[in-house]
């Protein structure tokens, strides 16, 4: 089973320039529609789960927006 | 079943060499890959307050805004000569070069060979996105034969206007250079090798085995005229034939220090 | 600290080293080569850097760089050499720091030839790289002089972050005469705090000569002007010779004045009152004093190794208040004492005609004697 | 007191050094001095000289048309110079190395076989002191032990050992005019 | 003819086609590229030769060796670029071939900015390469003068076998204005007798700027300068506006004059008898139309978008005739038709003081207006 | 026995092309062999009326006086930029540029390569004698590491100045260049080879098939401080090892056209 | 008579060619006319404007502080004209992309929806057509008839069939506002 | 049996390098011992027989200052 992940886009720093998106091989991400940031983009989001933390988005990403989480089940809180 | 809790680890995150700016690169340029790298290799080696950078004209004119270390602006094409003047005077810093293929391959051919020749102890990344950027997009020597630019207005004509430079291929030939490459910034995996490349050029620079240029193929969307994922594919699908990468030099000194 | 029989191209290149030079760039060119060569044994000797750069281009971006770093550097080339430069001299111009470069001229334009010439006075002083700056020229004119001012330049530098040119010309270079080399200097181990040194404890340094803004680049051309307005003020040399008693005076500057010299010595043997000025700094331009000479004066002979550069900024401050006189030889050619004293003479007898440019009547008078002719194009 | 000296020859006939000597000696005794010589392409292969100007006041040009006094180590230096010597001047002239004589008549001509002589005081090399000795004979700017002992102070450690043909070669020439 | 609505830097580049341009050499640099992009399609296309150069100073070197054999040849650059061709510039002169090159002004010193400028007045009138030579300088004011001036600049250049270099500024070049462009010229068939295109049925020629002879070299100078002096007397060119009856008289070239126009049109409104001279050539300079000039007006302003370059030019020929104002905005900045006026109106009331240098209060005036202040060094 | 009278036929004699001047250079530099050889390539040739050379500055710098053809004389390293202005104003005229190490490697880097790169249609005849010759003997980048020059006194030290550019090696390198090669001046075997060179080189121009560049290894006795036989042996010992003579660069259309 | 009119908006809304628009109509009818954008990086991305000078006699600056008639494609361009245009002038807004309300009571404010407007007569590549008729109806310059003649003859063949689109765009805007 | 020839120095040219001198397989070039040249050269002169015409010297020669002849016997002198 793949790692379980989630990305932060950086509101300020992304351009909208689709890379993040075109690249995800769970494609979770989207470049929100109605949101604009300051510079007139509308800014690439995770818009739903399925992120396996592989930071392919990140990797890609020319403006360091993004950042990229491991999310590991904190066992004491099942037991 | 009970909602699970999650411990969020890190996996990835801007560096700290970077500044808290916005870059003046159009959507989806891979300068910006290529400076995120720098960044990343300067967080990892923790060369931040010992590091130079010489930052050419073209689109990258303005890096000095973006990493967060010591800057100077060279004239057009002249990056390694002022590379070369601040190492001989410094020779214990890290000093680099962010040149792009008008720069590097065009006005300033003499100037880098002749700092490749010298085997100064430098470090040069090399953009090569095959035209000239900030000027809106005309021929460089890098310019792939037919591709049209607004000085090629019907393709790079080879018998007027001649073939592209190689210039890994071209400096790796010659002997004083220690460690010359080209990657490419059009996918994750490429990505990553390119990111090895510039650490290793850094790591032969740390140790005084002289010159190392990374050569990186980059994109260009907006003088291209394509979207940014079409501006990769293009890449991928017309540069890397020109452009084949690979390792033109690894001098035996680089190799026997392990790097 | 007894006396040496030095040559000029060495002696500017060991005064350099001896105020603390920590880098020099350059690459051959007659007639100044014997600095590098000279530069290229001791630099390394005493472990500063030294590279021969692949041109001029690359030397003065060289230079740059390395004085980026708050390293006294230098670079020393002859005419075709230092208009390699210009780009690189306006760059660094704009990014205030502070270069000596020396010029040892020779015969131009174009390729010419190696023999002294001091027709980059208006490259120099006027016109040069693109933009608005304005570098601090000297001149001397003896190997002692060369070697003070060399020795000095780099504290000028310094002290007003602009680049400092010394002018010579190729018979200075080649010349030995008997001076004294000053003590060493410790070499600086501080950087200056705009250095680019690397940003270890502070925010980041930059030395950049953009502003895409152009009000930015506007305040930057004022800056560089406030700078060079101090330095009007503060930093005019010249040499007077004879002037006391004088009613006439020659102006000319380095090897054409100290030529000169000889000519007012012969003058004043025939009984003509006449003396020398000679402008040690072309730029800043003694300007006030010229005046004061042109209205001390009846007549004024300009002497100089070219058509007569110098000669519009002795009439531009003289205003007319004396009538003036011109003799120049161009293109490598250099003047005899026999040639300005008979200037001399024909200056204390005959009267100028106030109509006609002194370039033009000296035209005449030297294309008449040299049997030269023109027809109209 | 000014003398303009110009010592002309081939390269490699030790031109230069030889108006070197003068100057030094010109600076040991404190004399204002200047040495210059013609420089470039025009001395491969062709004909060298140097200007020395000795004065006890600051010297004005370094160059003169017309100089007090030449030496003339081969026949193309006699052609250029012997018309511009000042009259009275001093013109020393290297009759190994020319087959004519000298024409003027209002100076100071002084012949000697300078390369002949220099073999005979036991090195060619040292034909440059025979004619600076006989130019000293001829116009003393200084005595001869003035140059012998400035030629010894600069000579550097390594030439030390071509210092005792120098000076035979010096007196010698020295002595033939005198 | 019909006219076009044509971008500047188009405009002279088609003028120049029209003219017969049978080569072209450049490189990119903003803000003329659009002129270098437009050969690249027109020339081939004409089966004319174009390269884009690895560099300007490849560009002029290509210059020089095209000219050599008689074609018409030019390239078009902007500042550091045209630095950067300050050698080949100094040797195209001394061989004498003709040459046109066009400056496309940006904000300088140093990389500066791409905004428009005029702060290379004294580069190419003054300064630039090494040694004494003069190019003819042209400085047009809208898109017609630049397209007429272009298409005449070859002949010029011909006519006097020297360098025609047009100097505008960067809004000249990307500005669209109604214009006509002239009829096609026919390729000259013809090489000139001293062209270098092969030694058949003749002795061969030579284009070079060397003479190791010195005598021979000064030679060169003087029928460089006798050229010069032709040219002075025959190709002064300037412009007058509202000057018949006017008391007050406002001096700028290129960009800067247009602009006073403006303000002079402004300041007779208000009735302040004031009227515009632009010189048209900046070298040779309308030297005596300036003393005429100053001899008339009751105060003089001279306008530029630089320090004050032109400005010591029209205060040297100027001769104190009468005072003289100054307003300029160096680095990029565009003066506007409002600040041009309010120092009209200064100029007419208020009085001028004598012995400080237009200069100086100009520098005063706008520091403080800009707030800006300075310490000693 | 009778004496016996004998026809004489010229076996060889001076080039007519060669203008009845002495040369500049010293006794014994084979600067002086290269222009013999050019000289009969034009002389056989027959294209004097159409050959224009392009002099550089160093001892090659009156290289006009000794030719019977038009010429020019370039900037410091710019000949092949002027010979590209004058082949591209007059295409079917001979261009050749002559140049030396200095010119051509040094401040010259970067015209020579890109005008390589354009497969100018030039000939260039590149004399590499591992110094700057006209100046009196410093260092060039063609110097050998530890040889003595004026500018490396105690020899080239590698380390700071780097390590000989092989220049034929990186012009052939450059796709767009048709022909290029290098031999040496040192005896008469090698002489002949460098002339069908130097032929080799003018066919290519003709038929226009590009950029061509023959270097050649010659002597500078006067500055290597030897006589001239031994700067010969000199060359031999020393620089053939550095400086491999060879064919680098053979265009299958320059192969194909049988030249 | 002499009009200043300063076009702007971002890249891509056809600023440029709303101003050459109005250029190529006062040339045609032998007026003096200027055209300049702003040019360099500072366009990349960023907002662009150009400024049109159309007068009967030379003209002089082709650049002006204060315009007599502004066209704000968006709010950037308001916020920067807005306080700029001489009084008695002309301001255009584009209400589709600005959310406030232009402040000036001494000029004359038109306000328009121009990116619906335009969408509605078919494409909303005319916005800038449907600003530039807005200012002939408030400014009248030429009429709008001379526009479309214009138009019809600089717009080269391959844009032809763009032609329909803008004229009714044209059209749109000056009604809108007549 | 080889070739028999001649070779004719040009004194104009002959800068006295002595490059023939030490090619000539036969060694019958040598720099003149007594006659100087308007330079003041000793040109090279062949000074006894037994050239063989085959060049070397011209071919080494940088001044281009040897003319090499063949020396062919003529049948009908002999007859
Ligand atoms: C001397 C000089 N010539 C030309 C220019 C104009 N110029 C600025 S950037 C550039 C080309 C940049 O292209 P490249 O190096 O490929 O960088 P990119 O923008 O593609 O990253 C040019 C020609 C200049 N600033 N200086
Ligand atoms: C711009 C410029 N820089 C330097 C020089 C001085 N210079 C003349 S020749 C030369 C070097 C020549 O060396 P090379 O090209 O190897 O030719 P060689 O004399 O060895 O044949 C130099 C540096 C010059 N004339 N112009
Ligand atoms: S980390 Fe991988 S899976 Fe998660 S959003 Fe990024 S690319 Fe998609
Ligand atoms: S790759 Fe980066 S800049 Fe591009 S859309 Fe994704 S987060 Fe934004
Ligand atoms: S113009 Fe091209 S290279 Fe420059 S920032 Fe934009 S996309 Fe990147
Ligand atoms: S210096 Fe050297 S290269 Fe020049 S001519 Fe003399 S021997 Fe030949
Ligand atoms: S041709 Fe041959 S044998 Fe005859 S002299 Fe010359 S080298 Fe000697
Ligand atoms: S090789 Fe030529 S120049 Fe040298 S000695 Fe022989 S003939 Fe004379
Ligand atoms: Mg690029
Ligand atoms: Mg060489």
């Amino acid at each position: 089973m793949p790692a379980k992940g989630k990305i932060v886009v950086n509101d300020f720093y992304c351009k909208a320039c689709g890379l993040c998106v075109s690249v995800c091989p769970t494609q979770v991400i989207q470049l929100a529609p109605e949101r604009l940031n300051v510079r007139g983009y509308h800014p690439a989001e995770q818009f739903q789960d399925g992120c396996i933390a592989c930071a392919t988005c990140a990797m890609v990403c020319p403006d360091a927006a993004i950042t990229v989480y491991r999310l590991t089940p904190v066992a004491e809180q099942e037991a | 079943m009970t909602e699970l809790q999650y411990k969020e680890t890190v996996v990835f995150e801007r560096p700290t060499a970077l500044t808290p700016t916005q870059t003046t690169y159009c959507p989806g340029c891979t300068h910006g890959v290529a400076h995120r790298l720098i960044a990343e290799v300067i967080d990892e080696m923790g060369i931040r307050d010992d590091t130079i950078g010489v930052a050419p004209v073209g689109c990258a004119v303005f890096a000095y805004r973006f990493f967060d270390v010591d800057f100077v602006e060279a004239a057009h094409g002249r990056a390694p000569a002022m590379a070369t003047g601040i190492k001989r005077s410094l020779p214990d810093r890290f000093v680099f070069t962010y040149q792009g293929d008008g720069d590097l391959v065009s006005i300033g051919m003499a100037e880098i060979t002749h700092a490749a020749a010298r085997g100064e102890n430098i470090t040069v990344i090399f953009i090569n996105n095959a035209n000239y950027g900030m000027t809106g997009g005309q021929m460089a020597p890098t310019t792939l034969p037919g591709q049209k630019t607004t000085s090629s207005p019907t393709g790079r004509d080879v018998e007027l206007a001649g073939y592209p430079i190689q210039m890994a291929e071209l400096i790796a030939s010659i002997q004083g250079t220690s460690y010359v490459v080209r990657r490419s910034l059009h996918d994750a995996r490429n990505i990553r090798q390119a990111k090895k490349a510039i650490r290793t050029a850094f790591e032969v620079q740390k140790r005084g085995l002289g010159f190392a240029m990374v050569e990186l193929l980059s994109t260009c969307p907006t003088n291209w005229h394509l979207t940014p994922p079409d501006a990769m594919n293009w890449l991928k699908e017309n540069m890397l034939p020109v452009y084949p990468l690979g390792d033109y030099k690894i001098h035996d000194a680089v190799k026997s220090a392990g790097i | 600290m007894t006396k040496e029989l030095i040559k000029g191209n060495i002696a500017f290149a060991e005064a350099a080293i001896r105020a603390g030079l920590q880098a020099y760039f350059g690459y051959p060119i007659t007639p100044q080569t014997e600095a590098l060569e000279w530069m290229s044994g001791r630099m390394p000797e005493l472990g500063r850097a030294f590279v021969q750069a692949e041109s001029e281009l690359g030397a003065i971006n060289m230079v740059y760089g390395s004085a980026c770093t708050g390293a006294r550097t230098m670079t020393s080339s002859s005419s075709p050499g230092i208009s390699l430069m210009q780009e690189g001299l306006s760059y660094i111009a704009t990014s205030e720091v502070p270069v000596v470069v020396v010029n040892v001229m020779r015969g131009g334009p174009g390729l010419g030839n190696i023999a002294p010439a001091q027709s980059d006075y208006n490259q120099a002083v006027h016109g040069g790289g693109h933009g608005d700056y304005s570098p601090i020229v000297l001149a001397p004119a003896n190997i002692q002089e060369l070697i003070d001012i060399t020795y000095e330049s780099f504290d000028l530098a310094e002290k007003y972050r602009c680049i400092v040119m010394i002018a010579i010309d190729g018979s200075m270079g080649q010349m030995m005469e008997p001076a004294e080399l000053p003590p060493f200097r410790e070499i600086k181990k501080e950087h200056p705090a705009w250095a680019i040194v690397g940003a270890k404890g502070r925010k980041p340094n930059l030395i950049c000569s953009l502003n895409i803004d152009e009000v930015e680049h506007e305040k930057v051309n004022l800056r560089l002007l406030a700078r060079w307005n101090q330095i009007r003020k503060n930093e005019v040399r010249f040499k007077e010779y004879y002037l006391d008693d004088a009613d006439f005076a020659v102006v000319g500057f380095g090897t054409a004045g100290r030529i000169a010299l000889s000519a007012v010595r012969a003058a004043r043997e025939k009984g003509i009152k006449v003396g020398l000025f000679r402008p040690v700094t072309l730029a800043p331009f003694p300007e006030k004093q010229i005046e004061a000479l042109a209205a001390r004066m009846k007549g004024l002979l300009v002497v100089e190794m070219n058509t007569g550069q110098m000669l519009d900024d002795v009439m531009r401050f003289g205003k007319d208040l004396s009538p003036v006189r011109f003799y120049g030889r161009p293109g490598g050619v250099i003047p005899l004492p026999e040639e300005i004293l008979r200037e001399i003479e024909a200056l204390a007898t005959e009267t100028i005609p106030a109509d006609i440019h002194p370039r033009d009547l000296w035209f005449d008078r030297l294309t008449a004697e040299l049997g030269l002719t023109y027809e109209a194009a | 007191m000014q003398n303009e000296i110009i010592v002309s020859g081939f390269g490699g006939q030790g031109v230069l050094f030889g108006g070197q000597l003068l100057a030094y000696t010109a600076m040991d005794h404190g004399l204002h001095v200047t040495w210059i010589p013609s420089y470039g392409p025009e001395m491969r292969g062709g004909t060298a000289n140097c200007t020395v100007i000795i004065a006890d006041e600051e010297i004005g040009s370094p160059l003169v048309r017309r100089p007090g006094a030449v030496i003339a180590m081969n026949k193309p230096s006699l052609d250029k110079y012997e018309q511009l010597v000042k009259p009275g001047g001093v013109l020393i002239v290297n009759t190994s190395m020319v087959d004519r004589s000298a024409e003027r008549e209002d100076i100071n001509v002084v012949s000697l076989p300078a390369n002949d002589i220099a073999e005979q005081v036991g090195s060619s090399k040292s034909l440059n002191m025979v004619m600076v000795g006989a130019l000293l004979s001829a116009l003393p700017v200084f005595p001869l032990e003035a140059i012998i002992e400035s030629m010894d102070i600069h000579t550097p450690e390594r030439n030390k050992r071509f210092l005792p043909d120098n000076v035979k070669a010096l007196r010698a020439g020295f002595n033939h005019s005198a």
